[in-house]
């Protein structure tokens, strides 16, 4: 800006050096305007990140306001902690004598929660009761190593009466145990309503309002005066249960994904052993043996194609022919499979795998084509000059140094399978499935699936257990983009 | 080295660093108006560094810093006030791989005046032929000013290049191995070009190609990777002299062969 | 030379039996390994383009079969009442009883409809309708009271397919227009959003920020691209919607709209729009920033005038692209835009795009031979044929910018 | 990457023989004076002479510098090769020509301080030889002529005929009278000398042919 | 052109096309053994398609057909029933930018052998002793066999590479401007290495480097594009012969700048 | 790109040096011999000498053709450059003094014929310094020895006196019997010739001071 004016030189052509010095101080100012503007730009899509995260967050971690459909104070007069562990047994007793499928109901508590019997134990003992054969408490429970009163053991195990189910119970929980069986199986506490933590932390006067509103509203319905709606509490959505529960469309705060994960691991690994082998030789085929020749032009321009079809269009494809039109073969009766009871036609596990492989095998072809077409010819030359074969290039040379990107590039397409919704939504996955998938032939459900039906239920809570299930979708999601990175960087730094 | 002749360039007790480690250490030279002075010295001793320094283009690389002072007519071009977008017009440079702009060859050229603040179109095709005929360039592309620049042969691209550089009238032309991506006739065609283009301009040129030192400089400077692998200048004289009788032994070494 | 002699008496035995001793043979060698593998590769290659065949025969064969089809509508009054109501009736009879007084008009000797269920009428006395059951392999049902008598309609021609703006399957008006209005106007808000702040973002990364930055920041775009798609239809529903409906006012923004939906597209495209903008710009060569920084640029021209040019095919590509995944999207107006197949362009009202309409019948366990099964893939076709368009242009874009460096 | 730039190289090749033809006219006219000198007895004429030579040395160096500069930076190849080191011959020859040249001037000093001791007829007949085969010789080195060159070799044995005529001569004037060998002496040494000339000639033919047809072993003989 | 030598490859009427172009025009040469022969010409001069032509590297490039015989040994390389995987093992190469596989050096080396069935590990030990010792890198590395090969510096990596093409113990090394991507001193001695190496190979040298054709080889080859662009080979003589006295007045033209 | 290939070059100029040595030493044994020939009127070694110099000639065309192949394959620049060429120039005055020792000894011939004009003393004399010359002048060429060559230059004169003394010692020969005017004459050629030998290694060392100085203006006089 201070420099000498220009002497020697005439300048016939540009503006003057004043005109320019002028110039010059303009086209900085510019220069740092536009600077902020794109800075904003980068901030502003950060920021978007940040809301989407706080958006699931929020709804993960709530406050909850709860009522007891049965109100304790009905139950007993003291407060239920207080109660001995005779006093809580009654009260199991009397609840469950009171309503009409209470002793099928204990008895599902004992064979299940007590007793840990698998559906055949449980098939078996129905059998052979059925058969007129006696199956005795003592015979089962000393079987399990549980504690059963002395005197039910040569009792039938299903003809037992609520009382002596209710005794059972008792004999095996302590005093604690049993009040916790007390306040779930009887008291049954239900959540109201549920508002995200900045709202309770920032805005607590709608809260009240609304609590008030839902206590009056509950009162009129249950016709009880006496009714409360307990003040806000704190509850993580993000649960154990998430893990090991199936799906309650019923009870929010009850419901699990446990199906839900197990059908995505079992789709995502089928899907991987049909894509990776197909995905990786269509590239090699392609890169490495037909370069440039007129089928692999063919291919290419499909493959480009195919990789900027919608998912959902795949899904048509996948539900037309895997599922309609092979059902033989996807329902698994083609191998004399599959003829349980949780078949679902074509609607299979192996149905999605397919699908789902047709629509990440060009994701993986252009990742592994750009991760060979990467290895430098250099390389190939000098194999292809020491008299090595073709193969002998590929095998030696040009997969291990493209080893790391084809695998970065398939676990983004796993990671893109793994979130993938709309597919399976028309292939027909089933929402409300509460059976574990068991093979290939199964029906089954995944997680994102599962957040979709979370999300489209009426009832609000439904929500939090949505943002839950994100939040674990999530975490699996980041780990693979996180597999992804490490692998990339162990492998780029052997390579160099 | 004549003392009495107008320096276009002098560097005083010259450093540079790239983060901690000096690339460049203590360089003390005179360019001389209107005369080709070439860089010569094997791979890293710091010629290149040493040039991108005379523009400020190594502002650009992050972490990097000079020390010392390069006068340009009495100024100090590291000094505080001192603007290198300015310095830049008027200290040009022409890379080691030709780099025309992707767009017409008219555009090429117009780039410079354009941002400089010159929208007369008439005025801008004077100064297209003008750069063009004097990087001889014109009668080649003269009914082709739209078709890329990209589309022409390596040495035209290159100058083309020159042609740009020579549109934003820069007093010292700074050349970065012009011809190392070029065959050897086009390496001609420049070298000559180069020696058209003294009669107006000061040009620097770092090369890695000793011929061609001898062959078009007027003045040479040799470099040396030093302690701490700093490069230092080892001797600055007529090349004619560098090339004949080399003061410094570790010049002859070099040109001779002897070295390392 | 003296190393050279050394090298020579101590030459070791040879290892590798030297060439000039043994005898020359370079014929050729079968090779059964090679040959092999190379089928297997030529398979792997080929399954890309059953795939392709597969779509085209799928689609267009399911989708000539919605044209074959003729549809079938209520039996409705000239004030679009439905008139024509069964009572119940079981699987055995043959003949249907109309609630009296209704005055429906059942055609003779036509096909009508109950459910799924074919039959034709016989004959009509009053009320009483005798009718042959269980035609066209469909099953005999039994079907409750109160079940609509549909009448079998004209076939939908493309003609009306491409251009009725009316989709309302149960009285047999099929106009795509309805959903394409919907799935244009969430695709261009998205491309609204995205498109501006994706490029100023590729910009700052490539052209500004530090390397150290950069790294710490392209991850996490990328991260935000790899977001499944329903996180972003939750985050549209159970987030935006309300702050919009905040802003403007909850009588003018349903819960269910395509503001909504279309700004969290945008969100969920920027980073593919700023991630591909950025490779596309740091793709240009450093040579041209020098260049033009050597002419004495500052860094704005040198961003705007040299680099963005020169990227620009990369940048038009990254766009068209943005739109091929705008329109084929999903689960986020699944979720957020509602399920209202109407003509619209108003941002602000609830509406169905094509892709959110052939997941809402897809939830419905559709039976194969329904229309509403056939349309679906009427409209994957119609999905596929504009994605296609836009793909291929998309990659004619950025097959320029290859050129143009190669 | 590397091919000689030829606008420098034809630029110092037209150099070196601008300066070559420069030297050759300095040498023949230096060849001309003594010889007039030597015939007038003028003394101011074979000072001029004397004086020159520093000129034409000086000439030698240029082009030998010259010559050293092209090499070392230029690195010609073929025949630009050999025409650049034919040069530095040349004006070595050509300097020791003048030399030659200056050496009979110093002794036309010293004959022009006595009478002449005969009518001069041999001596001025093997300069008028000696410069017609110079003019020659340069002439084949500019236009690069092999026959011209060849023509000029075959020419040395007239002036070496005369040398050995006037040594003749002159021996008859000393045996007559003692007071000629002085004189007679000098004249000798002078005959001597542009043997000599016509010798170095020879050699710059010699450096042509070689310097046309790449050829070392031309048919020579001192 | 001793006729008396062995010749350890001679070019019969060698056309070289790539699709429809020809490339390479009715080259006949004798390469003769233990002799370096260089390939000199313009750029697009077709030097390296026939350089590559010598161990059917140009049938990795796609539609590239020959016509005409190269006989080593007597045999046509390009005879019907002729295996080029064998061939290239025999009629090994060097290529413009040093290659190593991004593998430890003794893998590097062992690769070769290893394909050709060696498995041995005492005797690849030895091959990769006796071949980076012919290559002039055993005292180097030897102490770090297991390092990466791409650690090394450009220059060794290149060396790196003529050892790994001695570890399959060719006849005839083609060397494809082995230079051009390093720097001054490193050419030096991969020169020097080349002159050594003769003593037990053939060696045949694209450069585009003319002093580097006149430093090493004992016979140069010049081509040029003729007709239809097509390169032809104008003369084949002894390396001296060439620069001091070529037969062809285009010869003298390139290498005296005149060309073009 | 382009360094000069130092193993070839010092290998080249190795050779050079190798035929350089070999001519001197040969052109010594030259000198020596016709001496020799001439004290002893030895016609066969006389013969000797003569048929020699078609070696030495060979010796000079081959240092020739290497010099020049260097030049134009190795591009020397610096030192290397001025080596090769000064080879050049030596071997030239080299072959040259072995021309004249053959000029002297075809004088022996004839001398043989006739008996001895007086003893030879200044002859065997001016050879002897001029051998010395000859050594270390190539001496102070191979050790690159500037003083050496200096001090060689200097001693020119010496020789130059002896023959100017020669001369006038043959002159009264002749002058006092026209029969001693042949062997006299032939005397005074092979004075003449050794004047011109020692006038030659001084080129010979001046060019040496080129050669490590490059500096082309060496004080020099002819």
């Amino acid at each position: 800006m201070s420099l000498p004016e220009n002497t020697t030189q005439t300048t016939q052509f540009l503006p003057n050096e004043q005109q320019m010095k002028k110039n010059i101080r303009r086209r900085n100012r510019q220069a740092k305007f536009w600077q902020y503007v794109f800075l904003f730009s980068i901030i502003l899509a950060m920021f978007s990140l940040l809301m989407l995260f706080f958006s699931i967050v929020r709804q993960a971690f709530t406050y909850v306001a709860i009522y007891d459909q049965v109100n304790p104070a009905t139950l007993s007069d003291k407060p239920l902690e207080d109660l001995s562990k005779e006093e809580l047994g009654n009260i199991i007793e009397t609840y469950y004598t009171g309503i009409r499928t209470g002793r099928n109901d204990l008895r599902t508590i004992v064979f299940q929660d007590v007793l840990g019997l698998s559906i055949n134990e449980q098939d078996s003992i129905a059998d052979r009761e059925r058969a007129k054969e006696t199956v005795t408490v003592r015979e089962i429970f000393e079987d399990k190593g549980k504690a059963y009163p002395s005197a039910l053991a040569e009792q039938s195990i299903i003809r037992l009466q609520v009382a002596d189910y209710a005794a059972i119970i008792e004999e095996n929980l302590d005093q604690s145990g049993l009040y916790d069986f007390v306040i779930e199986k009887v008291v049954q506490p239900l959540i109201v309503d549920s508002w995200p933590i900045d709202q309770y932390l920032l805005d607590r006067d709608t809260i009240d309002a609304e609590i008030a509103e839902a206590e009056a509203r509950l009162r009129v319905e249950k016709d009880d005066p006496t009714l409360e709606v307990s003040e806000p509490e704190f509850r993580s959505w993000i649960q154990w249960h998430l893990l090991t529960e199936t799906i309650d469309l019923s009870r929010p705060e009850d419901a699990g994904l446990r199906t839900a994960i197990i059908g995505s691991i079992w789709m995502i690994a089928l899907t991987i052993l049909i894509a990776l082998p197909l995905g990786v030789g269509a590239a090699i085929y392609l890169q490495e043996y037909s370069r440039g020749g007129p089928i692999a032009r063919v291919i290419q321009t499909n493959i480009d194609n195919l990789a900027g079809v919608p998912s959902i269009i795949y899904g048509i494809l996948g539900l037309a022919l895997f599922v309609r039109a092979l059902e033989k073969i996807t329902s698994g009766s083609a191998f004399g499979l599959g003829a349980g009871g949780d078949t679902a036609n074509g609607r299979t596990i192996l149905s999605a795998s397919l699908t789902m492989a047709l629509l990440i095998l060009p994701v993986i072809i252009i990742n592994a084509q750009e991760a060979i077409r990467a290895v430098p010819d250099s390389l190939r030359q000098a194999s292809y000059g020491l008299g090595a074969t073709k193969w002998q290039t590929v095998w030696n040379h040009v997969l291990p140094n493209a080893m790391p990107g084809i695998l970065t590039g398939t676990i983004l397409a796993i990671s893109r399978a793994f979130g993938e919704t709309a597919v399976l939504v028309v292939v027909g996955s089933i929402t409300r499935i509460t059976v574990d998938p068991s093979g290939p032939f199964s029906r089954f459900t995944v997680l994102p699936l599962q957040i979709f039906a979370l999300i489209t239920q009426p009832q609000a809570q439904f929500r939090n257990v949505a943002a839950a299930g994100i939040l674990l979708l999530l975490a699996i999601l980041l780990s693979l983009n996180a597999a992804a990175v490490i692998l990339r960087n162990r492998f780029s730094k052997r390579a160099v | 080295m004549t003392s009495n002749g107008k320096y276009a360039l002098e560097a005083r007790n010259l450093n540079i660093f790239y983060g901690n480690f000096r690339a460049v250490r203590n360089v003390s030279m005179q360019i001389e108006s209107n005369k080709i002075t070439a860089l010569i010295g094997p791979s890293g001793c710091g010629k290149s560094t040493l040039l991108r320094s005379f523009n400020r283009m190594n502002d650009l690389v992050l972490g990097s810093r000079a020390d010392g002072e390069v006068l340009y007519r009495g100024k100090n071009l590291y000094g505080k006030d001192v603007d290198p977008v300015e310095v830049r017009r008027r200290i040009g440079m022409v890379f080691q791989k030709p780099n025309p702009f992707p767009k017409s060859i008219f555009d090429n050229i117009a780039y410079g005046p354009r941002i400089l603040g010159q929208r007369n179109k008439k005025i801008l095709a004077e100064i297209v032929e003008k750069s063009l005929r004097q990087a001889a360039l014109w009668d080649d592309v003269k009914d082709n000013l739209k078709k890329s620049g990209l589309a022409l042969s390596g040495g035209q691209q290159q100058r083309l290049c020159i042609a740009r550089t020579l549109a934003v009238e820069p007093e010292i032309i700074l050349m970065d191995e012009p011809c190392s991506a070029l065959d050897p006739i086009a390496t001609l065609r420049i070298e000559e070009l180069m020696r058209e283009l003294k009669e107006n301009y000061t040009i620097i040129i770092v090369t890695h190609n000793m011929q061609q030192a001898a062959r078009v400089s007027d003045y040479t400077a040799f470099m040396l990777m030093g302690q701490e692998r700093a490069g230092e200048l080892i001797e600055f004289n007529q090349t004619d002299r560098i090339f004949t009788q080399p003061a410094d032994s570790r010049t002859e070494d070099y040109i001779t062969g002897r070295f390392g | 030379m003296a190393n050279q002699q050394a090298v020579a008496t101590e030459q070791p035995t040879p290892v590798v039996t030297r060439t000039a001793e043994e005898q020359l043979d370079l014929r050729k060698k079968t090779r059964l390994g090679e040959t092999v593998i190379q089928a297997f590769l030529f398979f792997s290659g080929a399954i890309s383009i059953l795939t392709s065949i597969a779509i085209v025969v799928v689609l267009g064969n399911e989708a000539l079969l919605f044209f074959r089809t003729p549809t079938w509508h209520e039996i409705r009054d000239d004030n679009e009442k439905i008139i024509a109501l069964a009572t119940e009736t079981s699987i055995e009879a043959t003949t249907l009883t109309l609630p009296t007084g209704t005055g429906a008009k059942v055609p003779v000797d036509a096909k009508i409809r109950l459910d799924n269920e074919v039959m034709r009428v016989i004959s009509v006395e009053g009320d009483i309708v005798t009718v042959e059951r269980g035609l066209e392999e469909t099953n005999r049902l039994l079907h409750p009271i109160g079940t609509h008598i549909q009448e079998e309609g004209d076939t939908i021609s493309p003609i009306e397919f491409l251009t009725g703006t009316k989709w309302q399957p149960h009285i047999g008006q099929f106009g795509v227009l309805a959903l394409v209005s919907a799935t244009l106007t969430i695709s261009l808000l998205a491309m609204a959003v995205a498109l501006p702040l994706g490029v100023g973002a590729a910009i700052y990364l490539s052209e500004y920020a530090s390397e150290s930055v950069r790294n710490r920041l392209k991850p996490i775009l990328e991260v935000l691209a790899g977001v499944p798609t329903v996180v972003y239809g939750y985050f549209a529903l159970t987030f935006i919607t309300p702050i919009l409906q905040g802003i403007i006012g909850k009588t003018n923004l349903g819960v269910y709209n395509m503001l909504s939906a279309g700004l969290v597209m945008g969100i969920m495209i920027l980073p593919t729009i700023a991630s591909m903008s950025e490779d596309a710009l740091r793709a240009v060569p450093r040579s041209l920033r020098e260049a033009a920084y050597g002419l004495g640029s500052t860094k704005l021209e040198t961003s705007t005038k040299v680099v963005l040019p020169a990227g620009i095919s990369g940048i038009v590509a990254a766009f068209i692209l943005g739109i091929s995944r705008a329109v084929g999207e999903t689960m986020i107006v699944a979720i957020a835009a509602g399920a209202r197949p109407y003509f619209t362009f108003n941002p602000l009202e609830a509406a169905e795009t094509m892709t959110g309409h052939i997941v809402r019948i897809s939830t419905g366990d559709l039976s194969r031979a329904t229309i509403d099964y056939n349309s679906l893939f009427a409209i994957g076709l119609t999905l596929f044929v504009v994605t296609l368009v836009l793909n291929i242009i998309s990659r004619q874009v950025a097959s320029w910018l290859r050129e143009e460096y190669d | 990457m590397v091919l000689p730039n030829r606008t420098i190289l034809d630029q110092e090749e037209n150099e070196l023989r601008d300066n070559i033809l420069r030297m050759s006219d300095l040498t023949d006219k230096a060849i001309d004076r003594c010889i007039q000198s030597l015939r007038t007895q003028n003394i101011e004429l074979a000072r001029q002479v004397i004086a020159d030579d520093q000129k034409i040395n000086d000439l030698r160096y240029i082009v030998e510098e010259e010559a050293y500069k092209v090499l070392a930076l230029q690195a010609p190849a073929a025949r630009d090769m050999r025409k650049v080191v034919v040069a530095i011959h040349i004006a070595v020859e050509l300097e020791r020509m003048a030399d030659h040249a200056a050496g009979i001037a110093k002794l036309c000093v010293e004959l022009a301080k006595e009478s002449p001791l005969k009518p001069l007829v041999d001596i001025p007949r093997m300069a008028e030889i000696s410069r017609e085969m110079l003019r020659d010789g340069i002439t084949a080195y500019m236009d690069a002529n092999t026959e011209l060159a060849a023509i000029v070799v075959e020419r040395d044995n007239e002036v070496d005929e005369l040398d050995k005529q006037v040594y003749r001569e002159l021996l008859t004037y000393m045996l007559q009278d003692a007071r000629n060998i002085n004189r007679a002496t000098y004249l000798l040494w002078v005959s001597h000398n542009m043997e000599r000339i016509a010798d170095r000639i020879t050699n710059i033919c010699e450096r042509v042919l070689f310097m046309v047809t790449g050829n070392v072993r031309q048919n020579e003989e001192d």
